[in-house]
């Protein structure tokens, strides 16, 4: 026993390292994707104190568009265009209708909205497009499908989806465009501003509406990316919300305001799930995937309860 | 405090607005025979649900259009949204029995569970067609149960009896390493006994891949752990979001595919497809028609499809999913028709169905009668053997459609059946007073 | 004019403190209690009994213990599902191993099973807060659902993964399995729920219930007033969970009849949540509001199309019933965020000077 | 001076500094990650007298009722309490010692009545276990009424009788600390810390505060330190002042003395160190 968990896991990494690469890749790709709807909620966070549940939702929601509309003939690059559209319009609806009558109200109640937004997009959703699963249409969008394998070792074979390189490609500008655009947009310095704090925010004249419906348009922007990527893996049905949890241990190890942390974040739980489960889940009958995040979250908690990148928190009365 | 003060409103809120909208509708007019439908069209489940939920709607509604009903009493359909959902199916049971139900199929596993029991309190049959619990077979046991064509664990060694002969006969079992993908649940769980005694006796390697409900669209790690093992078959039982996102991992790490095998659950059209050309090979197990060379299902297209009474996309007729529900369709109205000339009665009971479902004998013949020859193995229930007929045949994806690839093949009955009666004894036990079969047998 | 406390003078504090301190809700809840345990049961038809009334009574006891956690205590927890399914699974084990005990007791029993899982999984909230110890509620609801599919034991090893319910009876009455009635399983459901609720009702006006709250509104005044946050939110955990347990065992005995582990989701946690929401946050009587509006409007939503004979699909009317609960919690949460407890009471307030407006 | 009640016009048996000593801070030192809050701090508390605590802004007034009443724990240095010495205390121990405080932004319970509020003061001296809890009839409706009448006597005497059943967010600010003060009495402690009791009210209400504050301290015998802004109504109040600057103590005496003090007068005409 105490053999199988402290010494066959690493001769099996030694024994076959082109295995162990795989997994690696594995465990990055998902961190990727689990980093990127970590993302979206961090963007919020920033911007406006709200934690959005609804960001999984937003996931499924603007990927179903997207397929849904192109369904329905439109083609591609336009589908595309008009779900950035519908987007927009959603980030100006949830700003309008949602977030503005609710501001300075408890984290919590913002929280409890947002979960409410997710069943009513869940609901939407559906009724429009249908509920069963849909195909992403990863060749129209011309992104690459295929794979390309390199021989490693004497008979070792690593596998590299040349969605998944995408994927990460995609990450890497997204992340950097939203590092430019925080950096040396006007906007952007708006929003930092607004994150530091509100109240100042505003006597120097930046309407917080304004910004409020920028950050959630950006999110619905990674949303999209997001989705289109996890599509393509699987395909875009309601069942993803449920792997869309994942980002909370993600947030909760990177810190919820963090960008940079959002990601590393999502690749410690993309390295560690993955590792986890294939070195060790076999231990307990395997599967151990849908909860292991969350432990790591939590015992991470327990030591550090500020996140990564969190400074240590002082508490005042 | 006044906390409990408000709960005043509560109940008589409940009261109030559901004494109202709930009433039970009045019975059905007494000149129909009443189907309720369990399906669920939206969900986790949905892309496999819908199919099924059309054409078992589509072929009672044929029935209706082109003969008026079964023996001149035309059926009436009702479709009870479950979302897959164990409350909701209990609440469609209970919404619909008062109206006359003569037989449900819950199309799952967990609703079907929960039916069990009641159906021979309520004296409606269950009809779980290839799906729930596979020991209801035993219908000595299990009177208001039926689950023809075939059971899980029968599909379970017609797999192993297939692989057996690719590889040149059971013997040549041994050693070999059979890996088997589950959706982690009481459906996926179910076959594991049976393939487990036959990896004993016939001396292959069983390796488990189980596939968490909230993973389905997660598999990275499952096929990671195949590719590292290197079955050298693999085996699934899959449903909803978790069979399309299997095939495309096992494309996207290499695995032949032609070693691939899915249980009938996992043979749809839109499964395969999403991993396009590179899933030709795929082979599914099926025991329901391939394509839409039927009369029978022409005239659904005519009289049904393009007349616009249905939702049906026209492009899913003759899937395997949608001929799957023809099928169960099939099953019914069969049962209806016998029940109807053992009793002599044109509009039947819950107990007749029963009685008609025990006596059910789908022959060749009647099948081509009803414009549907070669649909189906032909089936014959006895009181002993509700499942009735258990072969199934294999078809595999061409990387377009499903093409039937073998004849009708045989499971092991001499290991199944005895487990079969171990299972039904065994839940009789736990579910102690399970009541004694006191139905007189038609035959 | 008919609802006015004039005239009703308090003159001992046993009076003010009442759980019902104004005469006419004290008749209003006599009035209840007549309906609930009388006229329902002379009434109503078998579906109203097993598919109305069962499930809004399961569902308001749970929303009773998820609101002591997080209404009263201020402790957001998305695990619910999870402790009602180790209710469920603790009594199914209960009822193998002691066959021959009142079923009713083990129900009851199998509450403390959850209440210790529960209090476990409270450990963290010591040192976590808010947003962060959902995190740690969605670790016990994945960890226990998995348990739940994975040991064998939990299920007695059964072929199909699921917990069937016995046949039990009590004095010569069958309660549990196929053959009890609607009426039957109506009656032990309402009388545990009433019970239970008016238990957690006396433990909440009470030192205990104020330091939950002491708790919710400021901690760490709370602490400085002596209050012992870990005792006090570890109570909470394990009070909360034995109810929802509780009401997680009656899930499966009086109402479903069998249930695999996926009755016991997130989906479920999350039900229970927009209960405790709408219905008002730190109310019992908001419990019950929440319960029937969130079950039985789905219901009557479904009910429309059929009365109005309109053909509308069975799934659009689901996705309406999504759309509508979505949006009617944002609406509750924009406009009173105290659900209908405190509309509630502000129609009573109204009605109190009612004719005149103010 | 501001308010009409001094502490002149009260009887007073001895100088507060011969009195029996209730409370020693000894070389406490306190730090948030290498800023000094407070730097070797040493005063002490004697019983029945009304200490006041000031200093300009961020001198370690507040954090010093902190490390008094266990919510920080010290680098550095020792608090003596009755004669016990102690370093590291969780605050609800300061509390069943007998350690009560009011806060500088109001700390009440929002979504409780200003009846519930002050009953929450009662919390440490309640006993009734969780099952006499869940039956209430009996012995937990008995120490509930008990401890109500208590209550009662403190809503008499703050004169908040009216505003009894009213949640206390809906109440106007200078309510709110009044009804704080009634949560700390209902404490019955023997030392009860106010961190700015007066901040933010109009001048009728800092003479009501002013003498309630008095009125606890003769009437119940509540020894008692406040932080406080106010230099007129600190003088007029307090006993003995110690004053705080940059988390030194720079001076500590009768509150003529202080006033006399050149360092005091320098630390709040901002001359230069």
């Amino acid at each position: 026993m105490l053999y199988d968990i402290f010494v066959d896991p690493f001769v099996q990494m030694y024994q076959m390292p082109d295995f162990f690469l795989q997994v690696l890749w594995e465990g990055f790709v998902a961190g990727i994707l689990y980093a990127l709807i970590a993302l979206g909620f961090v963007l919020i966070f920033k911007a406006s104190g709200v934690f959005n549940f609804a960001q999984g939702i937003m996931v499924v929601f603007a990927g179903l568009t997207l397929v849904g509309l192109h369904e329905n003939g439109v083609p591609a690059y336009l589908a595309l265009i008009l779900t950035i559209g519908v987007m927009a319009v959603l980030a100006y609806g949830i700003e309008r209708i949602v977030m503005r009558p609710l501001v300075n109200q408890p984290d919590i109640i913002l929280l409890m909205a947002t979960i409410g937004l997710t069943y009513f997009l869940i609901g939407f959703g559906e009724l429009i497009f249908g509920g069963e699963p849909k195909r992403m249409i990863t060749e129209e969008l011309g992104l690459p499908t295929g794979s390309t394998a390199f021989e490693f070792g004497e008979r070792g074979l690593v596998i590299l989806q040349h969605i998944d390189i995408a994927a990460a490609v995609i990450a890497i500008l997204m992340v950097g465009a939203l590092a430019v655009f925080f950096n040396k947009t006007r906007i952007g310095r708006a929003l930092r501003a607004v994150a530091d704090d509100h109240q100042a925010a505003l006597s120097v004249g930046i309407s917080l509406n304004q910004i409020w419906a920028i950050v959630w348009f950006a999110a619905g922007l990674v949303a999209l990316a997001t989705g289109i990527m996890w599509g393509a893996r699987s395909d875009v049905s309601f069942a993803l919300e449920i792997i869309a949890f994942k980002a909370l241990p993600v947030l909760i190890l990177g810190g919820f305001t963090s960008i940079p942390g959002a990601i590393i974040g999502g690749l410690i739980i993309g390295f560690g799930e993955k590792i986890a489960e294939l070195y060790w889940g076999g231990l307990v009958g395997g599967g151990i995937e849908s909860w292991f995040a969350y432990i790591i979250a939590l015992i991470f908690l327990l030591f550090r309860p500020q996140g990564l990148f969190g400074e240590k928190i002082i508490e005042r009365v | 405090m006044k906390h409990l003060k408000t709960w005043a409103c509560a109940t008589a809120l409940a009261v109030g607005v559901t004494a109202g909208a709930v009433a039970p509708q009045p019975a059905q007019a007494q000149d129909t025979n009443y189907v309720p439908l369990l399906t669920y069209r939206t969900g986790p489940f949905a892309g496999s649900g819908i199919h099924i939920a059309n054409g078992m709607n589509d072929y009672l509604q044929m029935l209706n259009e082109r003969d008026g009903g079964i023996g001149g009493v035309p059926i009436a359909i009702e479709e009870c949204e479950t979302s897959y959902n164990a409350q909701k199916g209990v609440e469609c049971y209970e919404a619909t029995k008062g109206k006359g139900a003569l037989v449900y199929n819950p199309y799952s596993t967990g609703i079907t569970l929960q039916l069990i029991p009641k159906a021979s309190v309520d004296k409606i049959p269950v009809l779980s067609m290839g799906y729930g619990l596979s020991a209801a077979a035993v219908g000595d046991v299990f009177p208001w149960v039926f689950n023809v064509p075939v059971t899980y664990w029968d599909g379970a060694s017609v797999v192993i009896n297939y692989i057996a002969d690719q590889e040149g006969g059971l013997d040549s079992l041994s050693g070999k390493k059979i890996g088997y993908i589950f959706l982690d649940a009481g459906y996926g769980r179910e076959p594991i006994p049976l393939l487990e005694q036959l990896a004993e006796k016939h001396g292959f390697e069983l390796l488990q891949y189980p596939v968490p409900a909230n993973q389905m669209q997660n598999q990275s790690s499952q096929w990671l752990n195949v590719r590292r093992d290197r079955p050298d078959y693999m085996i699934m039982w899959g449903w909803g979001a978790m069979n399309p996102t299997a095939i495309k991992e096992a494309v996207k790490i290499r695995y032949p595919m032609d070693k691939f095998i899915g249980v009938w659950w996992s043979a749809g059209e839109d499964d395969a497809a999403a991993g396009g050309q590179d899933a030709a090979g795929y082979k599914a197990l099926n025991f329901s028609g391939v394509g839409m060379d039927f009369p029978a299902l022409q005239d659904i297209k005519t009289l049904v499809v393009d007349a616009g009474k249905t939702q049906t996309d026209p492009a899913s007729i003759g899937t395997t999913l949608y001929n799957r529900g023809v099928l169960n369709s099939v099953i019914i109205a069969e049962g209806i028709r016998t029940a109807q000339e053992l009793t002599g009665k044109k509009v039947i009971t819950g107990e007749d169905m029963r009685v008609g479902l025990e006596a059910l004998n789908l022959t060749q013949e009647r099948l081509a009668e009803i414009g549907l020859a070669g649909f189906a193995h032909p089936m014959k229930v006895t009181c002993e053997d509700h499942a009735g007929s258990h072969p199934v045949f294999i078809q595999e994806w061409d990387g377009e459609r499903f093409v039937k690839v073998t004849d009708w093949i045989e499971p092991m009955t001499d290991v199944v059946r005895p487990l079969l009666e171990a299972a039904a004894a065994d839940y009789a036990e736990k579910n102690a007073p399970w009541p004694e079969r006191t139905e007189a047998c038609a035959q | 004019m008919f609802y006015r406390e004039a005239g009703q003078f308090k003159t001992s504090y046993e009076a003010d403190q009442a759980l019902f301190p104004i005469r006419q809700d004290k008749i209003g809840l006599g009035i209840i209690l007549l309906v609930a345990f009388v006229v329902i049961p002379l009434t109503a038809n078998d579906f109203f009994l097993a598919s109305v009334m069962i499930p809004f009574l399961v569902f308001s006891l749970a929303a009773i213990g998820l609101n002591v956690l997080t209404g009263f205590c201020g402790q957001l927890s998305l695990g619910t599902g999870a402790f009602m399914g180790v209710g469920a699974y603790a009594a199914y084990k209960l009822t193998t191993i002691f066959p021959d005990v009142n079923v009713i007791f083990l129900v009851l029993v199998s509450g403390f099973f959850s209440a210790a899982i529960g209090a476990i999984f409270g450990l963290p909230s010591l040192r976590i807060k808010g947003l962060y110890l959902a995190v740690t509620t969605l670790a016990a609801q994945f960890f226990l659902e998995w348990c739940f599919i994975r040991i064998g034991w939990l299920y007695n090893y059964n072929a199909s993964g699921a917990i069937e319910i016995p046949t039990r009876e009590m004095f010569g009455v069958i309660i549990s399995g196929a053959e009890a009635t609607p009426l039957a399983r109506y009656f032990v459901v309402l009388t545990i729920t009433v019970l239970i609720a008016f238990l957690i009702a006396n433990v909440l006006r009470g030192r205990i219930g104020r330091s939950w709250m002491m708790i919710r509104d400021m901690d760490i005044a709370a602490e400085l007033m002596g209050i012992r946050p870990l005792q006090t939110k570890l109570m909470a955990f394990a009070v909360s969970s034995y109810v929802c347990g509780v009401a997680g065992a009656m899930m499966v005995f009086f109402w479903l009849n069998a249930a695999e582990p996926s009755s016991y989701s997130i989906t479920l946690s999350f039900q229970i949540l927009f209960m405790v929401i709408l219905g008002g946050l730190g109310s019992v009587g908001g419990a019950f509001m929440g319960a029937a509006f969130i079950w039985i409007l789905p219901i009557v939503l479904r009910a429309i199309p059929n009365m109005l004979d309109v053909d509308i699909g069975a799934e659009t009317v689901e996705h309406l019933a999504f759309m509508v609960v979505g949006a009617l919690i944002i609406f509750f949460l924009i406009v009173e965020p105290h659900g209908f407890a405190r509309l509630w009471q502000i129609a009573k307030q109204k009605l109190r000077v009612w004719p005149f407006p103010y | 001076m501001n308010a009409i009640v001094t502490k002149e016009s009260l009887p007073e048996p001895r100088p507060a500094s011969e009195r029996e000593l209730l409370l020693r801070v000894d070389n406490v030192s306190l730090s948030f990650g290498g800023v000094k809050a407070i730097t070797d701090i040493s005063f002490d508390i004697r019983k029945g007298e009304v200490r006041a605590i000031i200093g300009p802004n961020g001198a370690g007034k507040t954090s010093m009722l902190n490390v008094i009443n266990g919510f920080y724990h010290p680098q550095e240095g020792t608090i003596t309490w009755r004669g016990e010495v102690r370093r590291k205390m969780r605050p609800y121990e300061a509390a069943s010692q007998g350690i009560a405080r009011t806060f500088q932004n109001v700390a009440l319970f929002k979504g409780m009545t200003t009846l519930d509020n002050i009953m929450s003061g009662r919390s440490l001296k309640m006993s009734r276990n969780f099952f006499w809890q869940l039956l209430w009839r009996g012995p937990a409706e008995r120490e509930e009424i008990e401890h109500r009448r208590k209550v009662e006597e403190i809503i008499d005497f703050l004169e908040i009788q009216a505003i009894r059943k009213t949640p206390v967010g809906r109440l106007p600010y200078g309510l709110q600390k009044r009804v704080e003060l009634g949560r700390a009495l209902a404490m019955e402690p023997e030392l009860l810390l106010l961190d700015e009791p007066m901040a933010g009210m109009n001048l009728e209400e800092k003479e009501d505060m002013s003498r309630f504050i008095l009125d606890v301290n003769s009437e119940f015998g509540t020894t008692i330190a406040l932080i406080e802004h106010d230099m007129g109504v600190v003088m007029d109040l307090s006993d003995r002042v110690v004053v705080l600057d940059y988390g030194k103590k720079i001076a500590d005496g009768t509150p003529e003395e202080v006033q006399a003090n050149q360092a005091v007068i320098d630390a709040y005409l901002g001359v230069s160190h």
